[in-house]
């Protein structure tokens, strides 16, 4: 009773709840799933731009992507760290991953199809990503916040730097304006899907915003991420593939067209165009590397035996 | 002059070439720590290559930027060691290589700090730090393996043996370097420094030093006289394919 | 007019792209009966390929070769249907994948015997011989992996499984065969004919029909929209690698 | 006896053994080895050219080189047939090329570097085995001369090609002249090689020649090469790459420089550039296989007792 009192008030009074703090028993799981899914998406969502690292067409590009691509890693890594001081396992979220148990941002099982792909994931995929994680910086579990202050730090310097590379092609060939046209018309839609099902259509988002884990219903971040993007849009000599688009003075936002949900329902059940190449990617990867985790174990094993020898 | 910019060419293309076969690794590594590790040393290589590139660009006198000599150059100009470009197929094989290339090329770069030309040494001055964690990283994990399970250790001694053939490449002092006396490094001066550093590693990883013959060149040229490996020609269509299917192209 | 000639791109790249596939194999197959088969396959539909693209330099009106259209189109041009570019990882891969899309291929240039373009038919009518022996060398082979060892089964139900999501886009009716009435081939009226084949094949194999849902394509489109798979780029990087390199030479 | 005579008079006769006439142990396996080691080079011959097939510039010469491929997988298995009338075993002599205790032509160990050499190897390498082949199709060996015959119609064949392909290239850039020569100046030498090393160091000669398995030694088929070979380098327009090339009227021969046979050495041992990837690749192919032979194998076996039982 206790205990369950000062959570409450910790919560009410928007502070912050730390490993070492008594939490409801349904607060950690949907806490502990809540940072796996994003670590997953971290992780998975290297792949599609990792897929242009090896091609990048200048070195400095390659740079960039690649370090973009190691942030990523990084990101995964802080959050299945956040996830542990849960009580979460980090082989076992992983397990769950390849599995299919848990899931990650389905944004990810698109294929990225030219280089301007790159970029249009840092604009707009960055984008939403940001509208989405900004909120989570006050989330009330203390370790995942701070991550996510750093995350949100490090994906406004991606989101700048993908739409600069947008920029630089869009005042090249008239091949790298038809790309970015292509990646833009390709990616604006998941784009919005990013920011989950309609709030009339989100059974769990009153109890993430009563626990504080949650800020702004899915449709409140959708529209601030268009009102957001348009006007980078026509800065960029861009157009986004939505002829409903148009600014509604009365609202003091932009309209938009209607999302097809049964898309993101068919990505998000498994019959996306990539689902299977990014889980089968990630699994060979955990599969091939298991070798190498064991002989580092094994060595570990007997350093240990050796010091005990000695000693 | 020519000289100054052949071996700024070869240093520069060792560094991109083995920094495109560690991005190759991307998705594909162990675990996440190792992920952000080699993509780390991939990062610090292309780095260096593309100071180097650059350079050449200058010495050269045409004043091609870094792009130029990376994107828009034919197999037979490029003038790295062919073991910097080979396929790495399994974990062993990307640490084994890896520890190869740093020792040797850390050991150059120490020496390349007093080189006479101030740039060589500016970029070596910057990279000896790198690579001394390229090779540690690489040392730990050949240790890891070597002294790990059977499975490792049979894995890396296979991967030690594969390398091992391309390693006198590595210490066969090319005419650029002759002529660029106090500007280039000779690599037989590091011959001992290394031999020594891969000793102990291998030892500490209780392998042995592989016993295997050293692999031919073609017509009497090795990689730094643009004879390469099958490998290479698939490596540069990949690396090539976007720049030279847009070469009007800025990026 | 453009409707034919992007017809016939789709006609050609299927061949085009699925005989790049099975070059891929040259010097890898279980036997050497089946590396004289599968080049064999491979050259039959290549040449297939290279009709079909003559005919559609013929046909938009620019009197481009066949080579303009393998080498110098972006992936996003290329309209081969997606299941052609799919790396094919084992054998059993390869012959699910060539049962697939030879049945299909099969069906298709058999009624496109009748088009109204001559050029179409008389393609098609070389092309019913080729394509009934690539499919009876696909289907034997998938009845003595289906119905041979405990591994090989397995790894043939899982090729199927694999390749099945793919196979719903080879029957869907494209606008450019919508408009072509007469000419092109409504795939949807193959799909019987193809069920047909695999079932029997399939139930010969001692397998069944796998039951996986279809892979989505992207904003709308699919392979015949010029929307692929991310191996796309890597095939047509290999493939394009030397003429894009020298882009002003004859070969 | 009796048999040994009638092998010594066929013999003598220039005439021919078949399958069903005693020879002597001696001959079998010599015949043999020598055919399987011919069918290796056939199968090896088939990775340095079958390197450029996806990458061939034109849709053309890419058929042209994907049917010399399956040319030399056919003449693979004509002489894998042919040591098998001599009671060879194609997995036996498969498993002995990927040990190593059988060889093939040295040439193979190169890398083939530009696809200049898929002319190169057209002209020379093709060239100096027609050179080599032409009085194989006088053999004693009855099925090998039958398959030598026509392995030589095809060689020359895939000989005008690549002649056709280096003339082709000759006119065309400077960038493709370059890589015309470099290839020449790549494969003259180990061209030269290809026909062993010079009489007073090849020890197997008298017997091959007084068993008419062999017509003519080392060196004169390699000046025989030679002669063929400047004049058409002339019309090409490369330079081969030796100072010492010049005719002598008074042999009425092209002479030619030292070979450095200690090269020849290396490769054959082991040390060449592409060794160890040549059988890599052959062991890859044929252990990767081992599933699909043995499915194969179950299913025949099948089909055999279903019809059996049917019966």
């Amino acid at each position: 009773r206790h205990f369950e009192r000062y959570f409450e008030d910790v919560i009410a009074r928007d502070q912050r709840i730390e490993p070492r703090d008594w939490l409801p028993e349904a607060y950690r799981k949907t806490m502990i799933r809540q940072i796996a899914q994003h670590a997953h998406s971290e992780i998975i969502g290297m792949q599609p731009e990792g897929n242009w690292i090896t091609r990048a067409p200048s070195l400095r590009r390659k740079a960039i992507l690649l370090a973009k691509v190691q942030d990523e890693a990084g990101h995964g890594l802080y959050l299945y760290s956040a996830a542990e001081t849960l009580g979460g396992d980090r082989d076992d979220l992983t397990e769950k991953l390849i599995s299919g148990r848990q899931k990650y941002s389905s944004i990810f099982n698109y294929p990225t199809l030219s280089f301007a792909d790159v970029g249009v994931i840092g604009w707009l995929v960055d984008g939403a990503a940001i509208c989405n994680q900004v909120p989570l910086c006050r989330s009330s579990y203390g370790p995942y916040a701070r991550a996510m202050i750093r995350i949100c730090k490090e994906e406004s310097f991606h989101q700048r730097q993908g739409y600069e590379l947008l920029m630089t092609m869009m005042t090249g060939t008239e091949a790298q304006r038809e790309m970015v046209q292509d990646a833009v018309n390709r990616y604006w839609w998941p784009s919005l899907m990013m920011f989950g099902p309609p709030d009339d259509d989100s059974p769990n988002t009153a109890q993430s915003m009563a626990w504080k884990i949650k800020r702004h219903t899915n449709d409140e971040l959708r529209q601030r991420f268009v009102d957001m993007t348009v006007p980078q849009a026509e800065a960029l000599g861009v157009t986004l593939p939505d002829p409903d688009l148009s600014w509604n003075a009365d609202r003091g936002h932009y309209d938009f067209g209607a999302i097809d949900w049964d898309e993101l329902k068919q990505v998000i059940s498994g019959g996306g165009p990539c689902n299977t190449e990014r889980v089968e990617r990630r699994r060979a990867a955990h599969e091939d590397g298991a070798w190498v985790r064991e002989a580092a174990a094994a060595h570990a094993r007997k350093q240990q035996q050796r010091k005990e020898v000695a000693a | 002059g020519d000289d100054l910019a052949r071996y700024c060419l070869m240093l520069g293309d060792d560094a991109l070439v083995l920094s495109h076969r560690l991005q190759q690794w991307c998705t594909r590594a162990p675990e996440l720590e190792d992920e952000v590790a080699i993509a780390n040393i991939g990062l610090d290589l292309l780095g260096q290559a593309r100071l180097l590139l650059a350079r050449a660009g200058k010495a050269d006198g045409t004043g091609r930027g870094e792009d130029h000599y990376a994107y828009f150059r034919g197999e037979h100009e490029f003038r790295n060691v062919r073991l910097a470009e080979r396929e790495q197929t399994d974990f062993a094989q990307l640490v084994a290589t890896m520890l190869v290339l740093t020792t040797w090329r850390l050991a150059v770069f120490q020496r390349l700090r007093e080189s006479a030309d101030p740039v060589l040494a500016a970029i070596a001055q910057k990279g000896v730090h790198e690579l001394t964690y390229h090779r540690d990283y690489a040392a730990q994990w050949v240790v890891r393996l070597g002294d790990g399970t059977e499975t490792s250790r049979a894995r890396t001694v296979a991967a030690f043996d594969d390398v091992w053939p391309l390693v006198a490449e590595l210490f066969e002092t090319h005419d650029v370097e002759r002529r660029l006396r106090g500007v280039a490094v000779d690599p037989v001066e590091v011959r001992d420094e290394f031999d020594d550093v891969l000793t102990q590693v291998l030892s500490a990883a209780t392998l042995e030093t592989p016993q295997v013959r050293a692999k031919a060149g073609v017509a009497g040229g090795k990689g730094r006289d643009g004879r390469h490996t099958e490998a290479m020609g698939y490596l540069l269509a990949e690396l090539q394919s976007v720049a030279r299917a847009h070469p009007e192209a800025t990026w």
